[in-house]
């Protein structure tokens, strides 16, 4: 570990010195959580973007120009967020910001770019980041209130009226707690337990118990990220509560399924991306390239299996990357104007099509309904 | 009614008796000392006089108030003061800042003043400073003033916190062993020290196992054993008293520096 | 001699504020100074509390939490102009610090530290858990505090960064101003003295237990202060500023830089805050050379920087 | 019934987790005074340890043993080379220098390891045992019975056997201990390598149900160095008590108040304990001399 440290060194500076030295003439700047409490989000979204530039750059770059990446590492801190924002606008004058892991730091990066006017394309999921739309934000991510919108449609199809709600509350438990909550009315569903946990609890047996004995419950949903809905999963399975359980996208990876255990997380429901279920994918979908390439690459490159996460940051930067080029310029305002034109833009997490009303531009049909069956994902149709 | 008077004091530790019904008293300018063995219980007598310990039986009556196990600084308002056996000195300070501490009850004030260093502030600081400045002129500590404490030598510090114990103008003073470790010239000092302050009126009560220092100045001599008084007197009077007598050689022997 | 010392440091202090942002290549840099002034500003109250009465709290963040929450809730809720909410916070803050720490400061050592870790870990969990107030764990949107724009009606044009580093950088020179006063006024003297030894104090007429109170009343109102700084500033704020890990954050830059004394503690805060931003290059190690950093300067610097550097100058003139 | 049953087994079972940790802290605090804020990052290094070996190839129990004997080699380590040129530094420096080593180890285990969130299977599988409607896992069990089998070996240590009687006695007077002929370097020694071999046991035991990633130890810690308190640091008694105390107080208030401010209300009654019994539950009393 020494020795990495001593050889890491030099060589890092040595990068520094030479990516400054080559004529980069695009900049783009990105701020993720790649440790802290987010980084199980965040770490795939740095690895990403790395492997996505150096790609980008092997091909050529943007019609023969390079592209910098300038990449921070936050901590999930909103307040490191927001410094690093204005390092980025200020110091390293970079033409747009990729980021902003959690809620938290996207907003706090929102207003450094609102402010210096540069298009900030964030990683995460609450509503409140695109509506009402500020002139330079977007977003990949489907919105919360999205994946309790599908989740609910579901339940609707199955003839539950009252759920159970499990929610961490870490900000994108609390966060989509609140939104189910919100529109669980209009699909003729009651919320009729509300617990939550805290995402290091050990057990949530007691949470599940009070939702287990309530009565009329038909179906239990669990917002959450991180080792808690794997621990659900499993307390679940140990009280042998046999109601129906969904969880969320924030654990949408094939790591759930290790975590929780096959026999516990078999039958769990949640809303997935494509890139979950890749080669599920019938031949004609317009995502299965796009999908399937990022998977192997990514796969083929850090021996470790893509997460939903990781898919959000490669349609970040792949939706900057196209409005550049489309717009043939790389000034900020320029590449705003280009984003915002964006039209059936295949993604890892769907089909992106943005209007000066809509900067996020996915509907629920990017959404897949996804049930573990056997130890693996499948499509529900 | 004398100034302070020890009515049926007693303290146990772990069902121990530390101390068990002492009773005496001390009269203004009167140099009082308590002598006994190592561990009869002089040191804890001390403690529960100045409200450290809380004594389980008997009361501490100082100028007719009730005063038993007040805290120490309620008993510093009433005009109580003390040193310690191991030296109590703010190691983090000057010399100076520790003999001005001692004033404190008539430096403190407000503290809005003290944090925007109002004039009143200053003027309070001034004075306290003037008066630790005679006071460690007067113990001979004069040039080491803006030294650290922890810098002096063990015998300068003994000084400097009968410094600080005077500068509150006391009318108790309690002085647990101030001449231990001390060299011949300055226990002589401070012996001299002991007596002016007696001489202007205040009351001494002294812990010393200096028995030649304890016989020259004190008036009344209490006699501890296994926490027990087991005499009183004159000077004169103890010295001759078997009982006394016995419970030192029976130490002696086993600890030849009593 | 503590007089001219004392004017010496805030000379000194005045002088590298107005003068290093001649030497700033861009705006970031204001940031990052505001920044440093801002924490500074925290852990001189650290050095009221724990560097003068010697007394140890791992729940500073929580006033912090409470001054930043203030400026988001108050403009909003009650119509409160966001500069007075500044006030309306450490107002809070300091009658919530007298309540706790009557029972709290009875502890010693350790104990005081988990109880003060307690109450921390309390705001943090109130400003997480009440969603319809807080907009909790995703943080909520401050207002802007509005003294730009009244300065630019009297003609004077500052960017954002340039008015947030005047700003922050006044409100440190008041701070450290308050902290030097007390350091050689009659109460500082108290509370540095109960530092030393508690029964001394006490036998020399010095109610330990309020001056305890007093240090942590001020101390909460430093870090209150502080924290809504740094809300107005982002003009946002999260549950995390009151979190365990701000707490450890204040005292560690604290205790680096020389708990005792506020030069100290603001050279600690200056160093913690630059440490991030130069090791982005080594974003991987960051973490690594942190607890290096940390271990290496309590081992071979025990008193912190400041001191420690101060001794060794001393030591070779002699 | 059975619905207070299973929130006992669920208090029991997280409370046991707790007391492994503070269990942990007691023999360095008591041999030297200082609280470990690293002990959280032994309980991850054991975790993380045994996943990696096991993943590796290596059998399960194998995996384990390499763990805790890794990780007490780290608590030597730690020891060696940060606390003991430390000795005499103020509660406060120590404090730093132990979050310091946290940081450290965190940032070198996801250096070492990665960021991924790990486990490794139950050692007797993860069918449940149901108790008169309520259900606890085996896995839960073995947990309770390595706390209860660290409190006996430690009391046993503590009470019976000269060495533990030297560390006490280290703890109280260390000069006094030398000049009755303790090796006082060895004591130091030997408590930072059985705190860090305790905390990757637990480490071991508790990753089937906790799962575990580089960052882990902190809450741990947290939760482990509150137990702690609440029993009363340094008395392994007071560790097992209050980690358990913890874990079914959390586990009841979720159950019948809210599991929103279940944190609050053990810290809440941590709060309270402490006001009137400043020592916690069984600390000894200390009483100034002066």
């Amino acid at each position: 570990m020494r020795k990495t440290l001593i050889t890491t060194v030099p060589a890092a500076l040595i990068a520094l010195g030479l990516a400054t030295a080559a004529q980069a003439v695009i900049k783009i700047g990105a701020s993720v959580s790649a440790t802290g409490p987010a980084a199980f989000l965040g770490d795939p979204e740095a690895k990403t973007l790395q492997m996505m530039v150096d790609d980008l750059n092997a091909k050529g770059g943007i019609k023969g120009e390079k592209v910098d990446l300038v990449l921070y590492d936050d901590g999930g801190d909103a307040n490191k967020a927001r410094t690093f924002a204005t390092r980025l606008i200020e110091d390293d004058g970079v033409q747009a910001i990729v980021g902003g892991t959690t809620t938290g730091t996207t907003m706090a990066i929102l207003s450094a770019a609102e402010d210096a006017k540069v298009p900030f394309v964030s990683l995460a999921g609450a509503i409140d980041i695109v509506q009402p739309v500020k002139p330079y934000t977007f977003k990949t991510p489907h919105t919360d209130r999205m994946a309790c919108q599908k989740i609910f449609a579901d339940m609707q199809k199955r003839g539950f009226t009252k759920v159970g709600l499990i929610s961490g509350t870490d900000g994108f438990g609390a966060s989509m707690q609140a939104q189910c909550k919100d529109v669980a009315g209009d699909y003729g569903i009651g919320i009729v337990a509300d617990e939550t946990y805290d995402p290091k609890d050990a057990d949530m047996t007691a949470q599940l118990t009070k939702i287990k004995n309530t009565a009329g419950v038909q179906a239990v949903l669990n917002p959450g990220f991180g080792q808690g809905p794997a621990i659900v999963t499993r307390n679940y399975h140990q009280l042998g509560i046999e109601l129906p359980l969904y969880q969320s996208h924030g654990v949408a990876s094939d790591g759930f399924i290790k975590l929780a255990g096959a026999e516990a997380a078999e039958g769990v429901r949640l809303p997935g991306t494509a890139l979950l279920v890749a080669d599920q994918l019938p031949e004609g979908d317009a995502q299965k390239p796009v999908v399937t390439a990022y998977k192997s690459a990514y796969e083929a490159k850090y021996n470790q299996p893509v997460s939903t996460f990781g898919g959000y940051a490669h349609d970040g930067f792949a939706l900057i990357v196209d409005a550049i080029s489309r717009a043939g310029s790389s000034k900020p305002a320029a590449i705003r104007d280009a984003l915002e034109q964006t039209k059936g833009f295949v993604g890892t997490t769907g089909i992106y099509t943005m209007s000066p009303e809509d900067h996020l531009g996915l509907d629920l049909s990017a959404f897949r309904m996804l049930e573990v069956k056997g130890g693996g994902w499948t499509i529900v149709n | 009614m004398s100034l302070l008077e020890i009515q049926a004091l007693g303290i146990s530790f772990g069902g121990v008796r530390a101390v068990h019904d002492v009773n005496f008293s001390v009269e203004p300018g009167e140099i009082v000392s308590i002598i006994g063995p190592n561990g009869a219980g002089k040191t804890t007598l001390f403690n529960m006089i100045s409200g450290v310990y809380r004594p389980e039986t008997g009361r501490v009556v100082l100028s007719g108030e009730t005063v038993t196990g007040m805290e120490p600084f309620r008993l510093a308002k009433r005009g109580m003061s003390r040193t310690f056996q191991n030296l109590q000195i703010f190691q983090n300070m000057t010399v100076l800042e520790n003999a001005i501490t001692g004033f404190h009850l008539q430096e403190r004030g407000p503290v809005l003043a003290d944090l925007f260093n109002l004039p009143g502030s200053r003027r309070r600081a001034r004075l306290a400073e003037a008066g630790a400045r005679a006071l460690l002129a007067r113990v001979g500590l004069e040039r080491a003033a803006d030294r650290d404490a922890g810098s002096l030598s063990y015998g300068s510090l003994k000084r400097l916190e009968i410094a600080r114990a005077l500068a509150m103008q006391p009318k108790v003073l309690l002085l647990d062993e101030p001449a231990a470790g001390c060299n011949a010239v300055e226990t002589d000092e401070i012996d001299h020290l002991i007596a002016e302050v007696a001489a202007s009126g205040v009351a001494i009560l002294l812990v010393e196992h200096d028995m030649k220092m304890v016989m020259r100045i004190s008036n009344h001599i209490v006699v501890l054993d296994h926490g027990e008084k087991i005499a009183e007197g004159a000077p004169a009077e103890v010295s001759r008293n078997p009982e006394v007598i016995a419970a030192y050689l029976g130490t002696e022997a086993e600890n030849a520096d009593g | 001699m503590r007089i001219s010392g004392k004017y010496w440091t805030l000379i000194f202090l005045a002088a590298l504020i107005a003068v290093t942002p001649l030497f700033f290549p861009s705006g970031y840099y204001f940031r990052v100074g505001s920044l440093l002034f801002v924490n500074g500003l925290a852990v001189t109250g650290i050095v009221v509390l724990t560097g003068y009465a010697g007394q140890i709290s791992l729940g500073q963040a929580g006033f912090a939490g409470i001054g930043g929450y203030a400026c988001a809730l108050a403009p909003v809720h009650w119509g409160v102009p966001p500069a007075l909410a500044v006030v309306l916070g450490a107002a809070v803050s300091g009658v919530l610090a007298y309540l706790v720490g009557r029972p709290i400061l009875r502890l010693k050592g350790y104990y005081l530290s988990v109880a003060s870790l307690g109450f921390g870990i309390l705001v943090a969990m109130v400003l997480n858990n009440e969603r319809e107030l807080t907009k909790g764990p995703d943080g909520i949107n401050v207002p802007d505090i509005g003294l730009r724009g009244l300065l630019s009606d009297w003609g004077l044009n500052l960017t954002n960064g340039e008015f947030w580093y005047a700003l922050t950088g006044i409100c440190l020179l008041i701070g450290a101003w308050i902290a030097l006063n007390l350091q050689s006024s009659p109460t500082g003297r108290a509370l540095r003295a109960l530092h030393g030894s508690e029964v001394a104090a006490s036998t020399v007429g010095i109610d330990v237990a309020r001056v305890k109170i007093q240090a942590f009343v001020i101390s909460a109102i430093y870090a209150s202060v502080a924290g809504s700084l740094m809300a107005l500033q982002n003009k946002f704020v999260t549950p995390d500023i009151a979190g365990f890990l701000h707490s450890v954050e204040m005292v560690t830059m604290a205790v680096l830089g020389g708990v005792a004394s506020v030069p100290g503690a603001i050279l600690g805060a200056g160093v913690l805050t630059l440490l991030p931003q130069v090791l982005t290059v080594l974003a991987e190690y960051e973490q690594l050379i942190l607890g290096l950093v940390m271990m290496g300067v309590m081992i071979f610097l025990q008193e912190g920087l400041v001191p420690s550097i101060l001794r060794w100058f001393r030591g070779r003139d002699e | 019934m059975s619905e207070l049953l299973q929130f006992v087994f669920s208090g029991i079972t997280v409370g046991a987790v707790y007391a492994l940790v503070a269990l942990g802290f007691t023999i360095i605090f008591n041999a030297s005074g200082v609280v470990n804020f690293a002990q959280g990052e032994f309980v991850m290094l054991g975790g993380m340890i045994t996943v990696f070996a096991h993943a590796a190839g290596l059998p399960l129990p194998l995996a384990a043993l390499i763990a805790i004997v890794v990780t007490a080699a780290v608590g030597v380590a730690l020891n060696r080379l940060a606390i003991e040129p430390a000795r005499g530094a103020p509660v406060v420096s120590l404090i730093i220098i132990t979050i310091g080593a946290s940081i450290f180890i965190r940032g070198a285990s996801q250096l070492i390891f990665d960021k991924q969130i790990h486990s490794f299977p139950a050692f007797s599988g993860d069918d449940p045992i149901h108790v008169l409607g309520a259900t606890i896992l085996m896995q839960s069990l073995w947990v309770i019975g390595g706390a209860l089998a660290v409190f006996a070996g430690l009391w046993l240590f503590f009470t019976k056997t000269l060495l533990g009687r030297a560390v006490l006695a280290t703890s109280n007077n260390r000069m006094a201990a030398q000049l009755v002929g303790i090796n006082t370097k060895f004591v130091m020694t030997l408590s930072f390598a059985l705190s860090a071999a305790i905390g990757a046991f637990g480490g071991v035991l508790v990753t089937p149900i906790t799962l575990t990633a580089y960052d882990v130890g902190l809450a741990l810690a947290l939760k482990g160095f509150a137990a702690a308190m609440l029993g009363g640091m340094g008395n392994p008694k007071g560790a097992l008590v209050g980690g358990l105390l913890l874990g079914l107080l959390e586990a009841l208030t979720a159950g019948y108040l809210s599991s929103q401010y279940k944190d609050a209300a053990a810290f809440v009654i941590i709060l309270a304990v402490l006001f009137f019994m400043p020592q916690g539950l069984f600390g000894r009393k200390s009483t100034d001399r002066v």
